[in-house]
């Protein structure tokens, strides 16, 4: 029976269900990412206080019962900014590395399948992007666009490119010699339309598992960046500014530093389950001893 | 070999030029005068015009630029405009102090997270392999000056077995090296959460390579095959990682140096530029795209070492 | 079974010369590996002509390159009388509905992320070879052709067998109506009995569709019962061709000799015969001088080391390279400086 | 990687060190004429004289006394004076005798605008001639309110020896020669400026031969190096929660001196809807002064009373600042015609304690409707985009030579307003009290250039052009192992005065 | 055959965990292995042939495989041994040549000390006396200069001279039995008659048995003293190999022989076996082969048959309940 030719999300979206269920890691990282969205969407219902409220002689307060997790150096309540600031922080990594994902992808693709001077050229580049250490990278991304969340997440998003340029590119080389691609060539197909119908699709579990990786680092190089001064605007709360705030106050109080450390270790770990159980999930050799 | 070496190093100049353009065109856009930020905020428009003047901050960017290549190509790169120390100066003074803590942390790093990146694959689902990943993950979500801090206060304040801040000027070999041990271990520790995960799939593929069944299938012991299999085979992939990293090594220990009060370069490039110290600025990125360069070089040849299928003949 | 005599050339490939840059190891000078050298030949129309000869001599490079999927350093390309060489993209990729290729490994040639019924639709659409609504009807007249059933239509490559898989990858071939088929040593990653049924639908299809072949295999017995001409290369050249039995019967090469004489045979009694195999095969990136194969050759002689032979007519049909065949008294045949 | 490694050279046993720790990444330029930064002017008070100082311990003029020169005159119009200098003052590392000559020359390169910051200053000066060599005379073109005020060891004022100062140029900064108590060792970027006793100080050797001057810009980092004994003075941090920690410390003296820096939003009157006057007491009223003293902490702060800060001469609280009121700033903005508050853009550097000052201000004026839109960038843009009018308010802490008319000049007066030529740091657009503030300049009656600089505070608190918040001290931690030899109420250079009687046991 | 059987092999079934169910990938896996007798093992990819030759070597096992039935080496047990004792027999008394000469070496260790490790391994000799070992038979496989190739990396050499490392390595200690699974498939003709002359040579001059994996007929007519022929996991039909090829007698080994083109005749027919091989979860309880026959009745479908001689010499057995009659062997 041949099935209809349209709903490509339809398709995609049965395939990502598939991974998604593949194994239980993968299910427990996903169940906890979604518990880590969900507290960000549903901030305003959970937030113990206005994360924005300050109470000048209330500062720096140890966890209580009125502040579950103690006020910062403003006396804002910090269970509440962090349950705010997941909003920010996940907004940040995930675009950040979705635009890198989608950038770096295409070109990785394009430099390894195309070869020759694109090649040359997007080697090139990722190796300059390589040469800025990231967070000058930032620092001169934000200096010349001016401080905002699209520009933050643009530096992070410069510096977290070449990875996915790296990435990409190796299999699609790989790729190219396969003769399922060489049979793409051989059917008259366009260049284009073989890198995005038959290559990218055939990478892009690398790539997932590589952008779950990165979307931790992004979470954490707002963190740098914060410490710098250059995070997002004040007073919104975002986990870097506010680890960055906690280390002003590290010696007398520690925790201002370590709960929204916490926080993004949380992420880092659902993200890093799916990671791992994508690899595994994805990986034949290993799906097979299961 | 040295060829090689030489060769790469003449592909990289365009790189380098790139970089320099960039850095260059890059400073000159951003708002900021570094006259204002050398003679501070009571200074008179006329004395920051004469100093716009003096620095040859007047003219047009164009001309600038050429005037920097034209310096650059016969190996002078300037002085600081804030200082006045000559920039190479400035680099090779805190050269030193930045590939110590590079090399160090990279041994930390690698001692630390090959051996048990590799202890979690072979025991790949069982306890020792959720220890390493958990460990792992702690450090990939740590930011390192909290961690830096945290381990200052643990070895240095309440044990005291560490200085909290590196000496200065000539110190024992010994003394340097208690200095270096807090920033090269958060440094190395963190790497070794990165290198951990490597290693750990790396060494999960190679254990499932035909050459390993061989080798039981001659009847070597497990362990040896672990050691002198798979561990060799393991490492390869690890090494790239371990280039790659080297970058983030060196450019981005800025808040580590800071926290233990390291000079650094990361450190310094910061500096020049919240301080629009272009001179500066210009020569270090040089310089340290040059040590990206030479780290990918060193990679490269380290991975031939370990890798015999690109050595040469 | 034998199909009607070949009417004239279809594909011809006149000097073919192609060198990769082989992969270089650190700060080692540039090598080039000569995959072809100077290779001439010619698919009739309707015929099936095979081309053997061992690992990395070029065969699938000769293959490609005939397609213009591999660009040829020097030489010629013509298709049913015109001159391909150097067609431009647009109009190769129209070509391409006429020519088509089959790959060895029925595992990798197929994409795993897409459906069989993907598979064959896209290349209708992308042809417009047909409206889209009948789309549907075609493909499963195509997989009805290769003999899957229509439910195969649904399923993901890697739920089929090799032999499946290749038939998918037939079918894909046979979707735009070709005239020529290159099948790069298609049934050599399969088991026998595969083998055969895969042979057995390919040799349909030529009756059927009155299809060429340029059949790529190392297996000579295979090739000589699927071909009528086969062309025999070694390291990048071809040393002899001609009609299959005469050419495995009695070869005029002496690598085709030794190729004869290592190819099993499923009979205990002959195959204990000892064989007169000698040497491995050089690396092409340093081809031996003169005739490539007289570090091999066990009748080699001085000139053998130094002038590379000619092609030459030995009559029935048959070429071959060989200083010695001259020697052996054919004078007076076409000669050559 | 050997060089750092190179064999321990011990100091001896007898030898005073005094580690000082400074929140700075790495030194600035340290020559008196372009230091800017709080850590470039301590040392240069380290190294350098001026004719006359204030006594040290002390930071208002009132304190001055003999320095380099031994007695002064002036002439009965006061725009003559004559300087009588002490003999046999050595310039540092053998540039010999400091005469006439060096004063001269010094003064006449402050009040160059290519060689020095605080040329404007000096703008006065119409000649200055070398009697012999030891007399100077200097003559003014005009009144100055403050003569010996601009000849102390502070900035321009600071004495640079001649010889050493022509013969290195540029690099002088990077070898000042003065002839202060300590002189010039060595300089590690980023780490630290060694400085030593001045064998041949005309007060005396000093008792510490050796100054260590560390780079530590993480606080973390040098608070612990402090809490370790690693270094003896540690530059503190202007709050609460670091004083009460160190203060607790065994054997420690933490000090709070002036000179301090008065936080002053300046608020942009040629940006609507701040040039409504309503809109703008409105947020004069909506600032807690107090309780952002008491969040600061009341050791380390004080409120501001005007647009001066306190103690400068000329400096008076006969009107009252805006008291907090926010249902009253609720009601001028609904006045003003937005019941709904305002949004404002600000400009804000990401330095520390500017911007926590800013956040606590975001976090109050917030409660009244005042929603500020910060743009935090880092200090170099910053400080060129309120130059270039792009804020609206702009927060600005400053500490000047006490003085009010450096305050009021600099701040109030339209002559400086931003995005003008001559323009130094008139954020708000200010030009109410021109007259007064110019006329004050020039006026040799002290009674009656008191009353102008008072009618001038009292017009610009009243047209708000700016909402002074509160003065914060220059914090020290000192071990109690360091021995000062003098009171410490506090110091110009903002540093801690190292006489030849200090010591360290 | 003379004397004892050197290997005997009873009921042998491997089971593979899929999908949660323990599933039988070869079952009632039987044959014995006489001194100095090369035994090749035909059929299909996928029929069981490698997984039986690794349960022999007790490379199988592990979380999601498991071996029954009885690998008596010498009469002593195989299945079930301690790892540690399978360590002792594995490279000295029974060695294995793997498929891929490209990937059976370890890529980063030169083959000389790849052969050598064997050696020290098992006869607890010196650093030099394994070398010198190794190189002699490093000599024997024919490696050209081999003293100076001791320390090149498996890259360095072409895929035969691969392939004649590995079997280096697997004479290293002269093992009593050597498994070589398809050791020349992935080698070219030419390069293949070489290693099956060299193979010849070897269990010849050692003394040695042998198990010969593969499924080209022409090749196991080259080597081979007896066949067995395998099929979904089962041992169809087991017989000398002038016999088998003489007189094939299951169908499906009959079949196989008229699906091989010949390069040494017009081949005019060839005929294909219709229908594809099973896969281990369709494995049916009767004769595996039965979908696919021409001969099978309803019995065939119901129980397994038994490999028996079923009228034939008792060298020549057979697992078909409609065996082809015994011929005349024409001579
Ligand atoms: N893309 C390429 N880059 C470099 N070298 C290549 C490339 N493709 C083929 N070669 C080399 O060209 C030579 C001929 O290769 P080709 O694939 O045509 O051989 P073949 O006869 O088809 O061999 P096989 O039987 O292994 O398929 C070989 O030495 C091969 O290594
Ligand atoms: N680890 C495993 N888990 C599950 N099934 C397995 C495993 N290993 C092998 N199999 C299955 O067991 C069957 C026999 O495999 P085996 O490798 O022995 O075949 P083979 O006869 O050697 O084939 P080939 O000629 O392809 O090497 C195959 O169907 C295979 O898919
Ligand atoms: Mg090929
Ligand atoms: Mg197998």
């Amino acid at each position: 029976m041949p099935r209809p030719a349209g709903s490509a999300a339809g398709r995609l979206a049965r395939k990502l269900w598939r991974i998604a269920t593949a194994n239980i890691t993968i299910e427990a990282g996903i169940v906890l990412f979604l518990l880590v969205v969900a507290v960000a969407v549903f901030a305003p219902l959970i937030a113990t206080h206005d994360p924005l409220d300050q109470d000048l002689f209330e500062r720096l307060g140890t966890p209580s019962t009125e502040h579950w997790l103690g006020t910062d150096s403003f006396g804002r309540d910090i269970f509440s900014r962090i349950v705010f600031g997941a909003r920010i922080s996940l907004v940040i990594g995930l675009s950040a590395v979705l635009t890198a994902m989608v950038v770096g992808s295409f070109l990785g693709v394009l430099s390894g399948y195309l070869g020759g001077w694109v090649d040359q050229l997007v080697g090139q580049a990722t190796n300059i992007l390589l040469a800025f250490p990231s967070l000058i990278l930032g620092l001169m991304v934000v200096a010349f666009l001016g401080p905002s969340m699209i520009n933050l997440i643009a530096a992070i998003a410069l510096a977290t490119v070449p990875q996915f340029v790296r990435v990409a590119r190796a299999p699609t080389v790989a790729l190219r010699d396969r003769d399922y691609i060489q049979a793409c060539r051989a059917l008259g197909f366009s260049p284009l339309r073989t890198m995005l119908r038959h290559v990218l699709p055939n990478i892009w579990p690398e790539i997932l598992v590589m952008a779950t990786l990165w979307l931790a680092t992004a979470i954490r190089v707002e963190a740098s960046l914060a410490f710098i001064g250059l995070g997002v605007k004040p007073p919104t709360p975002t986990w870097g500014g506010m680890i960055r705030e906690g280390f002003e106050n590290i010696l007398t109080s520690l925790w201002l530093a370590i709960f929204p450390s916490l926080a993004i270790l949380v992420v880092v770990f659902a993200l890093n389950l799916i990671g791992d159980g994508l690899r595994d999930a994805l990986d034949p050799r290993l799906r097979k001893d299961e | 070999m040295a060829r090689y070496a030489i060769l790469k190093l003449i592909y990289s100049v365009p790189t380098l030029l790139a970089v320099l353009t960039l850095v260059f065109v890059l400073t000159r856009v951003i708002p900021g005068d570094p006259a204002l930020m050398i003679l501070g905020d009571q200074a008179s428009p006329q004395a920051i015009a004469a100093l716009h003047v003096q620095l040859g901050l007047d003219r047009p960017v164009w001309m600038q630029y050429l005037h920097f290549l034209a310096n650059v190509a016969h190996g002078d790169f300037g002085k600081s405009l804030v200082t006045g120390q000559s920039v190479v100066d400035l680099a090779a003074s805190v050269l030193p102090s930045t590939l110590e803590l590079t090399i160090a942390s990279l041994v930390v790093g690698t001692v630390i997270g090959v051996p048990l990146g590799a202890w979690a694959a072979i025991h790949r689902n069982s306890m020792p392999d959720a220890l390493v990943r958990a460990g792992s993950l702690l450090g990939l979500s740590l930011p390192a000056f909290v961690f830096g801090i945290l381990l200052l206060i643990v070895f240095s304040v309440q044990l005291g077995w560490f200085p909290v801040i590196s000496p200065t000027g000539r110190v024992s070999a010994l003394e340097n090296l208690r200095a270096l041990a807090l920033p090269a271990l958060t440094l190395g520790i963190l790497m070794a959460a990165y290198i951990a995960r490597v290693t750990r799939s790396s060494m999960l593929q190679i254990l499932g390579e035909d050459f390993i069944r061989t080798a039981r299938a001659k009847g070597v012991p497990w362990r040896m095959v672990i050691r002198r299999h798979a561990l060799r085979n393991a490492i390869i992939p690890v090494v790239t990682v371990v280039g790659l990293y080297l970058g983030v090594l060196i450019g981005n220990s800025v808040l580590t140096e800071m926290v233990f009060n390291r000079p650094g370069l990361g450190k310094l490039i910061v500096g020049a530029l919240t301080q629009r110290d272009y001179p500066v600025l210009q020569g270090l990125m040089v310089l340290y795209t040059l040590l990206i360069i030479i780290a990918n070089l060193l990679t490269d040849l380290a991975y031939g070492i370990f890798n015999p299928t690109v050595r040469l003949r | 079974m034998t199909p009607p005599a070949p009417r004239g050339p279809l594909l011809e490939g006149f000097n073919l010369t192609k060198t990769f840059e082989a992969r270089r190891r650190m700060g080692a000078p540039r090598a080039r590996v000569h995959a072809l050298d100077d290779v001439s030949l010619t698919v009739a129309y309707r015929e099936t002509l095979g081309l053997v000869g061992e690992s990395g001599c070029g065969k699938s490079t000769a293959g490609r390159t005939l397609l213009r999927l591999l660009e040829p350093d020097a030489g010629s390309i013509w298709f049913d009388g015109e001159d391909i060489t150097h067609a431009v993209p647009r109009h190769m990729r129209a070509l391409r509905k006429r020519l088509q290729i089959i790959f060895q490994d029925p595992y990798a040639s197929l994409d795993p992320r897409m459906t069989v019924y993907e598979t064959l639709a896209e290349v209708l659409r992308v042809h417009n070879v047909c409206p889209r609504r009948e789309i549907p009807a075609r493909v499963a007249e195509l997989l009805d052709t290769v003999g899957l059933p229509p439910s195969a239509a649904g399923r993901y490559p890697h739920a089929f067998s090799g032999g499946q898989r290749q038939r998918i990858g037939i079918a894909r071939s046979l979707s735009v109506a070709p005239d020529l088929i290159v099948a790069d040593e298609a049934v050599s990653a399969l088991d026998v009995s595969i083998q055969a049924q895969i042979l057995e639908l390919l040799a349909r299809l030529r009756e059927k569709r009155g299809l060429s072949y340029l059949f790529i295999s190392h297996d000579l017995g295979v090739v000589r019962y699927f071909c009528q001409r086969a062309v025999v290369m070694y390291l990048g050249r071809i040393v002899e061709s001609g009609p299959v039995a005469a050419l495995f019967d009695a070869p005029l090469h002496p690598y085709t000799r030794m190729l004869r004489q290592a190819s099993p045979v499923p009979d205990p009694v002959q195959a204990r015969a000892t064989v007169q195999v000698t040497g491995e095969v050089p690396s092409p990136l340093a081809p031996p001088p003169g005739c490539h194969f007289h570090p091999r050759c066990p009748l080699a002689t001085a000139i053998c080391r130094q002038e590379r032979p000619a092609m030459r007519d030995a009559g029935g049909g048959r070429l071959v390279a060989c200083h010695l065949y001259r020697e052996e008294g054919k004078e007076g045949q076409a000669s050559f400086s | 990687l050997a060089a750092a490694f190179t064999q321990a050279q011990p100091a001896t046993a007898a030898e005073k060190v005094l580690r000082v720790g400074m929140a700075t990444g790495d030194i600035g330029k340290i020559d008196p004429h372009l230091a800017a930064g709080t850590q470039d002017k301590v040392v240069v008070g380290w190294l350098f004289n001026g004719l006359v100082r204030v006594k040290p311990g002390e930071a208002t003029p009132k304190f001055i006394e003999p320095d380099l020169a031994e007695s002064w005159t002036s002439s009965p119009d006061g725009l003559s004076w004559t300087f009588h200098l002490r003999h046999g003052v050595q310039c540092h590392q053998g540039y010999g005798e400091f005469t006439a000559e060096d004063v001269v020359y010094s003064l006449q390169r402050a009040a160059d605008p290519n060689r020095s910051a605080y040329s404007s200053d000096y703008k006065a000066i119409k000649a200055i001639t070398a009697i012999d060599k030891y007399t100077v005379q200097i003559d003014y073109s005009e009144h100055v309110p403050s003569v010996l005020g601009f000849l102390i060891n502070f900035q321009g004022g600071n004495m640079v020896c001649k010889a050493a100062a022509e013969k290195m140029g540029a690099d002088f900064t990077k070898h000042p020669i003065g002839t202060g108590p300590f002189q010039f060792k060595e300089y590690a970027p980023q780490q630290e400026l060694v400085l030593e006793a001045n064998p041949a100080y005309y007060e005396g050797r000093p008792k510490i031969d050796r100054i260590e001057y560390r780079f530590i810009p993480a606080t973390a980092a040098r608070d612990l190096a402090f809490e370790k004994g690693e270094i003896d003075i540690d530059y503190g941090q202007t709050d609460k929660t670091w004083y009460s920690r160190i203060t607790k410390l065994p054997h420690t003296k933490v000090v709070a001196v002036e000179p301090t820096e008065l936080y002053t939003v300046h608020i942009n009157e040629s940006h609507p809807p701040l040039d409504n006057l309503k809109v703008r007491q409105a947020i004069a009223y909506a600032v807690p002064r107090d309780a952002l003293v008491k969040y600061r902490g009341e050791e380390v702060t004080r409120a501001a009373k005007s647009v001066v800060p306190v103690g400068y001469l000329g400096e008076t609280d006969a009107t009252p600042l805006f008291p907090y009121d926010p249902a009253k700033a609720k009601a001028l903005l609904k006045e003003a015609g937005y019941p709904n508050g305002i949004k404002l853009k600000v400009v804000q550097t990401s330095l520390g304690t500017m911007r926590d000052t800013m956040e606590v201000l975001q976090g109050q004026l917030r409660k009244v409707g005042i929603d500020l839109d910060l743009q935090i960038v880092e200090h170099a843009t910053f400080h060129a985009q309120i130059r270039k009018d792009m804020s609206d308010l702009v927060l600005y802490a400053a500490a000047r030579y006490p003085i009010a008319d450096t305050y009021l000049s600099q701040f109030y007066d339209s002559a400086a307003t931003v995005g003008t030529p001559g323009a130094v740091a008139n954020f708000s657009h200010c030009n109410v009290a021109d007259a007064e503030i110019r006329a004050a300049r020039t006026e040799t009656d002290p009674q009656k250039q008191l009353a102008l600089w008072a009618t001038a505070q009292k017009k610009i608190i009243e047209n708000v052009c700016s909402v002074p918040v509160y003065e914060l001290f220059n914090v020290w931690a000192i071990s109690d192992r360091v021995k000062l030899g003098y009171e410490l109420h506090g110091a110009l250079s903002q540093g801690i005065p190292i006489i030849p009687a200090t010591t360290i046991e | 055959m003379p004397g004892d059987p050197v290997l005997s092999v009873q009921g042998l079934s491997v089971q593979f965990r899929i999908g949660g169910a323990w599933r039988a990938a070869t079952r009632g896996i039987d044959f014995d292995l006489a001194p100095n007798e090369t035994l090749a093992l035909v059929g299909e990819s996928g029929c069981g042939k490698s997984i039986t030759c690794a349960s022999i070597l007790g490379l199988l096992g592990g979380e999601g495989a498991r071996v029954e039935g009885s690998i008596r080496y010498r009469g002593r047990e195989i299945v079930g041994m301690p790892e540690s004792e399978l360590e002792k027999i594995r490279g000295k008394e029974i060695a294995m040549i793997f498929q891929e000469p490209m990937t059976a070496l370890n890529p980063v260790m030169p083959v000389g000390e790849q052969i050598a490790e064997a050696i020290s391994v098992h006869l607890g000799c010196s650093r030099a006396e394994a070398k010198t070992r190794a190189l002699g038979f490093m000599e024997r496989v024919r490696i050209p200069a081999a003293p100076e190739r001791y320390r090149d990396y498996p890259h360095q050499f072409s895929g035969g001279m691969r392939q004649r490392i590995v079997i280096a390595m697997a004479m290293a200690c002269q093992p009593r039995i050597l498994l070589a699974d398809e050791p020349t498939t992935a080698l070219d003709v030419t390069i293949q008659a070489q290693i099956l002359a060299e193979l010849r040579d070897l269990c010849a001059n050692l003394e040695m048995s042998m198990v010969f994996i593969t499924h080209s007929l022409g090749v196991v007519a080259a080597i081979a003293d007896r066949v067995a022929v395998m099929y979904a996991g089962e041992i169809v039909e087991i017989a000398p190999v002038a016999e088998l090829f003489a007189a094939p007698r299951h169908p499906y080994t009959q079949a196989l022989l008229q699906a091989i083109p010949r390069v040494d005749r017009e081949t005019v027919t060839l005929r294909a076996i219709p229908g594809q091989v099973p896969a281990i979860a369709e494995f049916g309880s009767g004769c595996r082969f039965a979908p696919r026959c021409p001969r099978a009745s309803e019995a065939c479908q119901a129980v397994p048959p038994e490999l028996a001689a079923r009228g034939g010499p008792e060298g020549h057995r057979v697992a078909c309940l409609a065996p082809a009659p015994v011929r005349e062997r024409a001579s």
